[in-house]
């Protein structure tokens, strides 16, 4: 019994492969195949919205800890219905259009938005044979399809017809476009390494142990390290999070580009933004963390997918806990900060990674000065241009405050 | 009507359809757009013969898709650049307007 | 104690190290400096003597050691020692010499701020002039020659701050390079033709038999064997260390060094490297005497221009006034003696006379320093006088020298070798002129020295220098009374009675007889010294109620032939007219090409450059514009027209464009293409 | 000759030509966003996934950003937005130059005789691609990364204001 | 262990010129430590390699071959022979030395530091690269920081004098870019050692022949004019003496010490394998060429008056040597080939006077170069008088090097000039004679110049307070000093390191 369950291949592995089969078996043959990615589709919607509904209720419990007081619990059990009486409450709500709003584009944003927020999830390796699309593009996929959430968030800011919410869409854009770079920078090293942009290959090449309990994740390598940090922070601005949450600002902006929508666009807007964050939450886990991977070969035998649910749940953890903690950036600053420290960063980290796969072939006592070598390629830009960008920056003082 | 034919119809189609916006519209965003549509029909060729001409390179058309895009990026950045101080010295953007060599 | 040839790179190596140690040694060290240079030229003196025991066993076998010194290319460059006689007999002579001096500087130079410097620099010489001796490598030779050169040039600008020192010790070096490039050149033929440049090995040697077979029986261009070409080229090299003429006119400026420095390697030992040269290379040199058919023998230029040599220098020195340069040109004269007596065939001759001098002159020397040290640095003959009773050791050690160089027969050194050297020209069949030449510098010799001695030591003293002046302290006379010694009791080594140094030399048993054939000859030299010393005496040593400006007798009696003479027969003045400024002019060209021709043609090019634009604008401003103005006065009013085709408007060029791209592609289509 | 490429070609050229007739310019440009995207449809149709991706990447995610960038940069009131219509003889000329071109192109391509197609697309991994583009093109690549950052700094230069703005005091 | 030692060679000293350009506030001593740091690097590296090199093994040494543009047949190609290392320590001794030099230099010397480094890693690439692609981007790369530092750090008329230097040798580097785009063009191939094989059986002559006629000497003709001016060959060197008197002291010293026998080293490398044929076919007329630089370079120094000039015209004589001897070998080979005991002796000659001459002629700029921060800028052959009685120490090593320039035995540089003359003379006995003239002349202006600034009283700008050396120029004057006496003696320390490679030249000249 041990035996079986500490194979990789154990039935609790397998378990959604053969639900999944079981149900399309009972099909003809011909339509096995739309109705398996029916399946999984639903199987994501349903898996990812449950999620963001407790996510949802998760951010404000903690952030309620965190500020001591207790957050949501009147709805059920500790609150636990608070999200479905949230979700209520949306749906009756009235949808209110402005007067001089583009409808169409209006109505087309949030909706456009979910649907590109979803995309990405088709391409995430779940665990060991779960992966919706097979691509073997599918980083460059997962991208692409990320991309246009720019669109729909234009879109919303500019069928508002609303000087805050335009003035959203411009912030919203020129910040997503500023940190698509270094995201996508941050992941090219990943690609270069791995050798392919397959989601799935990319994940095995962070199988396997040294010593039998150091997993060959990406992180734990300095290039691999860095290149997760600037991920996280890339991530985080372009999933509108806290502290990069400028284009909502609710204080500066009246909430941007969401200030005309209400009821369950507006849910829509909000889903979205957790979908958002999910995906590149997990594509971290994919690229980073050694996706399903197990952190120990002694832990092989629980199933790969309950290791990306629990690394995804840690980053979405992190996510949340930043958000309590640190305050919104300016504007320049945010500009700033991501041509003039993450882009460079990236760039060194990519150079950094090259040199490390070149030196793949080094053993002994060299391994410690290729190790030294590109610890060093990590922490002295970063502290040379840490120094530098905040060199110009010393505290501002006012003259009419 | 083979694919191919077929491909290269609609190809001819977008390019006319890009000359056309290209040659109508007066405002100078809308002709670049004409002319990126007028490009990608271009690529569309490319990507017609490479999946459905035999003779070709395995790889060539898929590379020099590849390239026309980049290429067209590149165009598009110097030429929203162009249209933003063509906007800043006549304060709109009608192409039929923009005569003058002299600043 | 036996030195064998294995372990003789002991004797340059002491004076080496203690040069080393001298270098390091910051000014305060005096003692040590001079303590470690006299321990190494001492110690150094008791190898050179063990290394004489060894080679006088058996004289007529050349010992050597030779080993690789560095790989080239695939060629192994070899060098070795060489011990035979030639080189114990002057290893002896140079420490010997050398740690006198050495012990004469402490006093001499006692005042002195660079004080180890100059001990330092001494032991340098030192080092590079036993390496010269002892070393079985023409090239290593070279390379102990050049730091001789090197290290006398140090030390004749010992005193740079002055300038005459330092332009005198530039001289003596670019000088004597003249001469070296000629012996460069001869190695570098001789490295060519041998491959090899060691002098000894196993019969593989440049002097070995088979080597100067083939020398000889090469004719290079003019019909000279190729000995004699290289033999004439190393000479080149003796004429300018050994001051023979042409080369000659370093030595007397040379003077501006301190007097042990001159007595050291300007009197004793440098200068005589050249006529060590020849004498090591001696068989190359005889190496064409059997060939009938040369237009010249090597060894007749050698004879010719010791003969010169000798006589020139001996008419200049009778006109000097600075003790120094009277007995710089003594030096010059009796290098021309040995170089003659080289080229009529007696080496051994050559080598007693130089052994015998470098005693008498190093003790000439010492003795001037003496005098030059007690009378406030005053050199000049003319502003002494009279030290003969204050300085009663020196002008008795002097004087011995003096009739030592002059050739006072019987109890001298100087007479015997310089028997020798007239003998051996005497014995000469092929011309008497060398002899004629030596006698005629003997007259001159015996006169000038008169001259001198009674200039310095007799009469009154002559200003308040000479006045004040003391005899100097123990240190300073004992050397000279050393070498007084040897002046006296060395000479007997080599007398015809007991030919003891040449048998050892030549490793040929040297018979009595021999030296007796004509004593007709030694009685005529003895006569002329005694005319020379007379008429010295009848000139100078009975002059009364002189001073420092009164004018020389001689200058009386034919004042433009003194004048030439003291002038040094203008060779200086000579050499600046004509290689000096073919020098400058030369230097000039060079400068010029660069600044002008080269320059030039650089600026030129971009002139032309220029200019062919130009001439581009005019062409087209004068010529072409103004048939095209007409053409185009007309063209412009069509242009006008089309104009408005050409607005500026987008659209309108766009929509050429596609309906040009129609119509071509309607010609294609229809003109059936495909 | 497929549903789903017939679907793509409506995709493709209405969005197209709802471009050229519209008057609103953000809605032109989104409606050009769509027919790229349709184009995008067509490469992955086509069996060229890596040129969709990149497509997309590069004409939605980048380029449409640029135009809606420069859109809302040259414009001082919304109501600007609404451009002119286009003249009419400049319109008639430009249809008949559109209907031209392709009547020309459709012309030829129906004049010439195909070779038949090959049954299955050409294999093309993204390996395959990247090995072609460091090996055989890389001297292409080269110049292709010199052009972009000549075309970035060029773009700065042009959309950079003429004068120097007053250095602030800080 | 297989460490890319001569990747690391070459990129190092770039990546410090990176480290400097980031790091934009740092103190100068900051600065110049991480400059000298990054400088030795190339000391430490060629001792690394130094230890892994093997002289007995042909061909080249811990080669890095990697494909670049394969389109283009073109490699990534390092790897080394004896001559190559030869130059890269020299390179490391004389660019530290250079640092030193201008260690003082209060004009931002972070740019100076990176600049400096730029240039050191170019030489280095120079002196590695086997594949003409990179090597000519090296060899072009080396003339901006040069130009730079000419201009920014020179003297009065530094201007003109880089631009006439970048010029006159990019003019060069025209034609030669010419020849192998020639070259490129017949055999497809820009690797130096398969065009050498090309060469060898005669191909290289035919497919050049097979584009046109006169397309060999074409080529030939512009590959030796790009070579000439850098080294320079006689009437080319018009550049040299403003460029080398106007730039900084520690550019000089690396000018004169490494940049000149890039020149040479090309000879080497490019001309002597590759165009064997018409080299020795030109050689005649180059040898004379070569004479005129050893004769007419020494009597044009003895005209200068400003020391650097006199000691950039000496440089223009010494590198003439290494070209004497090399025309001379090469116009004596041919079927039979030369002497092989003459021609070993002068190629051997001549590699040893390249590392020599760059030991000496550093040494004398820096000596200058101590002359000028003392004077406050000057350096006429007049401005001074009597600096021995001031700085003992200082006149006793510039003498030295001084007297290693003019060929004394016992110093390093007799040997390399005494093997040269050795195997000319072997080979072409009068231009030996003649080129004596030039021995002469150099002893005549570098004793004048000791004469004039050493000697007599003290005068000029020696006169008032002149310290001896500090403690950072004694370090970087010693250990040069101390190397000029130790190869005085002991040359088999460089001469092991490429008597192989000189016996392999000198046989394969037996059969051309």
């Amino acid at each position: 019994m041990i035996a079986a369950a500490l194979t990789p291949d154990s039935f609790l592995e397998r378990l959604p492969v053969l639900a999944r089969d079981t149900v399309t078996g009972l099909l003809p043959e011909s339509w096995c195949w739309l109705a398996g990615s029916l399946l999984e589709i639903i199987a994501i919607l349903a898996g990812f919205g449950l999620l963001f509904a407790y996510l949802t209720l998760a951010e404000r419990k903690i952030l309620g800890r965190i500020q001591n007081r207790p957050g949501p619990n009147r709805t059920g059990w500790f609150g636990l219905l608070q999200p479905f009486a949230d979700g209520v409450k949306a749906l009756t709500k009235e949808d209110v259009v402005p007067a001089g709003a583009d409808r169409v584009l209006h109505f087309l944003a949030p909706v456009v938005l979910v649907a590109v927020s979803l995309l990405g999830f088709a391409v995430l390796p779940f665990g060991r044979h779960l992966v919706a699309v097979e691509l073997d593009t599918a980083v460059l996929y997962f991208f692409a399809a990320g991309t246009a959430t720019e669109l729909a968030v234009f879109m919303a800011g500019w069928a508002s017809h609303n000087k805050y919410s335009l003035l959203a869409a411009m912030r919203a854009l020129a910040q997503l476009i500023s940190y698509e770079l270094p995201l996508l920078l941050s992941v090219v090293p990943v690609v270069l390494v791995a050798g392919t942009l397959s989601t799935t290959k990319i994940v095995a090449a962070q199988g396997g142990w040294s010593l039998g309990f150091v997993p060959h994740w990406h992180v734990f390598t300095p290039w691999g390290a860095a290149g997760f940090g600037l991920f996280m922070v890339a991530a985080l601005a372009e999933s509108n999070r806290s502290p990069f949450d400028l284009p909502e600002a609710e204080s500066e902006l009246i909430a941007g580009h969401l200030t005309e929508y209400s009821g369950f666009k507006y849910a829509l807007f909000f889903m979205a933004e957790y979908f958002g964050m999910c995906a590149l939450s997990g594509m971290a886990v994919t690229l980073f963390l050694g996706g399903w991977g197990a952190p120990s070969a002694l832990l092989e035998w629980i199933p790969s997918y309950a290791w990306f649910t629990a690394k995804l749940l840690v980053l979405l953890l992190g996510f949340i806990w930043i958000r309590a903690t640190l305050p919104r950036l300016r504007l320049d600053q945010l500009m700033k900060f991501a041509w003039k420290f993450l882009v460079p960063l990236t760039l060194l980290n990519l150079a950094n990674a090259a040199g490390w796969s070149l030196t793949a072939g080094w053993t002994g006592p060299l391994q410690l000065v290729r190790w030294a070598v590109a610890l060093s390629l990590v922490a002295v830009p970063f502290v040379v241009l840490g120094r530098t960008l905040s060199a110009g920056s010393a505290p501002r003082t006012y003259r009419f405050a | 009507m083979s694919p191919l034919q077929g491909c290269l119809l609609l190809s001819a189609a977008l390019f006319s359809v890009g000359l056309v916006i290209a040659l109508a519209r007066s405002n100078a965003i809308l002709v670049l757009l004409g002319i990126e549509l007028m490009l990608n029909a271009a690529n569309l060729n490319f990507i017609a013969f490479w999946r459905f001409h035999s003779g070709a390179a395995p790889a060539t058309g898929v590379i020099f898709v590849l390239f026309a895009i980049a290429v067209a990026a590149a165009e598009a950045a110097v030429g929203l650049a162009l249209v933003i101080a063509l906007y800043r010295h006549q304060k709109n953007l009608r192409l039929q307007e923009a005569t003058r060599l002299r600043g | 104690m036996q030195l064998s040839a294995t372990h003789l790179w002991m004797i340059p190596a002491l004076p080496l190290l203690a040069a080393a140690i001298g270098s390091l040694t910051p000014r305060g060290g005096r003692q040590l400096a001079a303590g470690t240079a006299i321990a190494a030229m001492l110690g150094a003196f008791v190898l050179s003597c063990g290394a004489l025991v060894t080679a006088l066993a058996q004289p007529a076998v050349h010992g050597y050691a030779n080993f690789a010194w560095f790989t080239l290319g695939n060629e192994v460059v070899r060098v070795g020692w060489l011990l035979d006689p030639l080189t114990a007999f002057m290893a002896v002579m140079v420490t010997f010499v050398g740690a006198l001096i050495f012990i004469f500087s402490l006093g001499y130079m006692k005042e002195d701020q660079n004080f180890t410097r100059f001990f330092c620099f001494l032991s340098l010489f030192a080092a590079a002039m036993l390496g010269l001796l002892v070393v079985n490598s023409l090239l290593l030779l070279f390379v102990c020659w050049e730091l001789v050169g090197l290290a006398s040039y140090l030390l004749i600008g010992f005193w740079f701050h002055k300038p005459a020192a330092a332009a005198a010790a530039k001289k003596a070096f670019l000088t004597t390079r003249i001469g070296d490039l000629g012996l460069l050149l001869g190695l570098l033929w001789l490295y060519h033709v041998r491959g090899t440049l060691l002098c000894y090995d196993g019969g593989a040697g440049v002097l070995e038999q088979g080597s100067l077979t083939a020398l000889a029986g090469t004719t290079v261009a003019g019909g000279f064997a190729l000995s004699t070409a290289i033999g004439l080229l190393i000479f080149c090299g003796a004429i300018g260390k050994s001051g023979q003429f042409p080369l000659h006119v370093w030595l007397p400026d040379a003077m501006e060094g301190p007097t042990p420095v001159s007595a050291l390697i300007h009197a004793a030992t440098m200068v005589a490297a050249g006529v060590f040269l020849v004498a090591r290379v001696y068989p190359l040199m005889l190496a064409d005497q059997a060939l009938a058919s040369v237009p010249v023998h090597a060894l007749t230029v050698v004879a010719g221009i010791g003969a010169i040599t000798a006589l020139l220098g001996a008419a200049i020195a009778v006109a000097q006034n600075d003790i120094k340069r009277v007995l710089a040109f003594s030096t010059v004269s009796q290098l021309g003696y040995m170089m003659l007596a080289l080229g009529v065939g007696s080496w051994v001759a050559a080598i007693f006379h130089l052994l015998m001098h470098a005693f008498f002159k190093a003790l000439l020397f010492l003795g001037a320093g003496s005098v030059i040290h007690a009378a406030h640095h005053e050199q000049d003959v003319r502003r002494l006088g009279g030290l003969g009773r204050r300085m009663k050791a020196t002008f008795a050690t002097f004087a011995v020298g003096t009739m030592a160089l002059a050739g006072v027969p019987f109890l001298f050194s100087g007479f015997w070798s310089k028997e020798a050297v007239l003998h051996a020209a005497h014995a000469w069949p092929v011309s008497s002129l060398p002899l004629l030449v030596g006698l005629v510098a003997v007259v001159l010799t015996a006169f000038y020295m008169t001259r001198l001695i009674t200039g310095i030591f007799l009469g009154a003293p002559r200003t308040d220098a000479a006045a004040d002046a003391h005899e100097n302290s123990a240190v300073m006379t004992g050397p000279l009374l050393i070498l007084a010694a040897c002046a006296i009791g060395l000479g007997f080594i080599g007398t015809p009675a007991w030919p003891w140094l040449q048998s050892n030399l030549g490793g040929i048993v040297v018979e009595l007889e021999s030296i007796w054939e004509a004593p007709g000859l030694m009685l005529l030299s003895i006569g002329l010294v005694v005319t020379g010393l007379g008429a010295g005496w009848a000139v100078y040593g009975r002059r009364r109620n002189v001073n420092a400006s009164s004018v020389d007798p001689l200058a009386q009696a034919a004042p433009g032939l003194f004048a030439v003479l003291a002038a040094r027969l203008g060779f200086d003045e000579f050499y600046a007219a004509t290689f000096g400024r073919a020098n400058a002019w030369v230097a000039a060209l060079a400068d010029g090409f660069d600044r002008r021709v080269w320059g030039g043609l650089v600026s030129l090019l971009a002139r032309f450059g220029e200019f062919s634009g130009l001439l581009n604008r005019e062409a087209d401003e004068d010529i072409l514009n103004r048939g095209f103005d007409r053409a185009s006065a007309a063209v412009r009013g069509a242009g006008q027209t089309y104009s408005r085709a050409q607005a500026g408007e987008t659209h309108g060029y766009l929509r050429t464009v596609a309906l040009a791209f129609v119509v071509f592609a309607l010609v294609l289509l229809l003109g059936g293409v495909r | 000759m497929t549903f789903t490429f017939l679907i793509l070609a409506v995709i493709i050229l209405g969005s197209a030509l709802a471009a050229a007739l519209r008057p609103n310019l953000i809605h032109c440009a989104l409606l050009l966003v769509v027919s790229w995207l349709g184009v995008a449809g067509f490469y992955l149709w086509a069996g060229a996934e890596f040129v969709a991706f990149a497509q997309v990447l590069v004409y939605v995610g980048a380029l449409s950003m640029v135009v809606l960038f420069a859109v809302l940069l040259t414009r001082q009131s919304r109501a600007e937005l609404r451009v002119d219509a286009p003249e009419t003889r400049r319109a008639v000329w430009a249809v008949i130059a559109g209907v031209a071109v392709s009547g020309v192109i459709g012309a030829a391509v129906f004049a010439t005789k195909w070779d038949p197609a090959p049954v299955t697309a050409p294999e093309v991994t993204v390996r395959g691609i990247g090995l072609e583009l460091m090996g055989a093109h890389a001297a292409a690549l080269l110049l292709l990364g010199v052009l972009l950052t000549a075309a970035l700094l060029g773009a700065v230069v042009l959309a950079a204001p003429d004068r120097p703005e007053k250095e602030e005091k800080s | 262990m297989n460490l890319p030692l001569l990747s690391l060679l070459v990129f190092t000293p770039w990546a410090g010129a990176v480290l400097l350009a980031v790091l934009r506030n740092a103190r100068p001593a900051v600065v110049r430590t991480v400059t000298l740091a990054f400088s030795l690097s190339t000391l430490a590296l060629g001792w690394a390699v130094l230890l892994r090199f093997d002289p007995a093994a042909p061909g080249f040494q811990l080669v890095e071959r990697r494909p670049w543009i394969e389109a283009l047949n073109i490699h990534y190609f390092l790897g080394l022979d004896g001559l190559s290392l030869l130059l890269v320590l020299l390179t490391g001794l004389i660019a530290p030395a250079g640092l030193f030099a201008s260690w003082r230099e209060a004009r931002s010397p972070r740019m100076f530091g990176a600049l400096f480094l730029v240039l050191q890693g170019s030489a280095l690439g120079v002196f590695l690269a086997l594949d003409f692609f990179h090597w000519f981007l090296f060899w072009e790369l080396s003339l901006i920081p040069v130009f730079f530092l000419i201009k920014l750090w020179g003297g009065e008329n530094a201007g003109r004098a880089a631009y006439q230097f970048v010029i006159y040798t990019i003019g060069g580097s025209a034609f030669l870019l010419l020849g192998f785009a020639a070259v490129f063009a017949a055999t497809g191939s820009l690797d130096f050692g398969q065009l050498a094989m090309l060469a060898a059986d005669g191909t290289l002559t035919a497919r050049l022949a097979h584009l046109g006629n006169f397309w060999p000497q074409v080529v030939f003709v512009g590959v030796l004019l790009g070579v000439a001016v850098k080294v320079p060959l006689y009437p080319f060197h018009t550049w040299l003496p403003p460029a080398y008197a106007e730039a900084p002291t520690g550019a000089s010293m690396f000018l004169t010490g490494v940049m000149s026998k890039m020149g040479v080293y090309a000879f080497l490398r490019i001309l002597w394998p590759i165009f064997p044929a018409p080299l020795h076919a030109a050689a005649p007329c180059l040898l004379v060429l070569a004479l005129a630089g050893v004769v007419f370079g020494a009597f044009a120094a003895m005209r200068q008056t400003d020391l650097k000039r006199m000691v950039a015209y000496s440089s223009v004589n010494h590198v003439s040597y290494c070209l004497l001897a090399l025309f001379a070998v090469s116009a004596a080979s041919g079927p039979g080939g030369p002497a092989a005991g003459a021609a070993s002796a002068a190629l051997g000659g001549a590699l040893l006077q390249m590392f020599n001459h760059g030991l000496s002629a550093a040494a004398l700029f820096f000596c200058v170069g101590v002359l000028e921060t003392r004077s406050g800028g000057r350096r006429g052959l007049d401005d001074f008088g009597g600096v021995r009685a001031a700085a003992p120490v200082f006149a006793g090593l510039c003498g030295i090097a001084l007297f290693s320039s003019l060929g004394l035995p016992g110093l390093n540089g007799f040997m390399g000039e005494f093997f040269i003359f050795r195997g000319v003379f072997g080979l072409a006995p009068w231009t030996a004679a003649i080129a004596c003239l030039g021995l002469f002349a150099t002893a005549y202006f570098l004793l004048t110049f000791w004469q004039r600034v050493f000697h007599g009283p003290r005068a000029g700008a020696a006169v008032g307070n002149w310290p001896d050396l500090r403690g950072v120029e004694f370090a970087s004057l010693v250990p040069l000093v101390a190397l000029m006496i130790l190869l005085g003696v002991l040359p088999q320390l460089l001469t092991g390191l490429f008597n192989p490679l000189v016996a392999s030249w000198v046989a394969a000249l037996a059969h051309p």
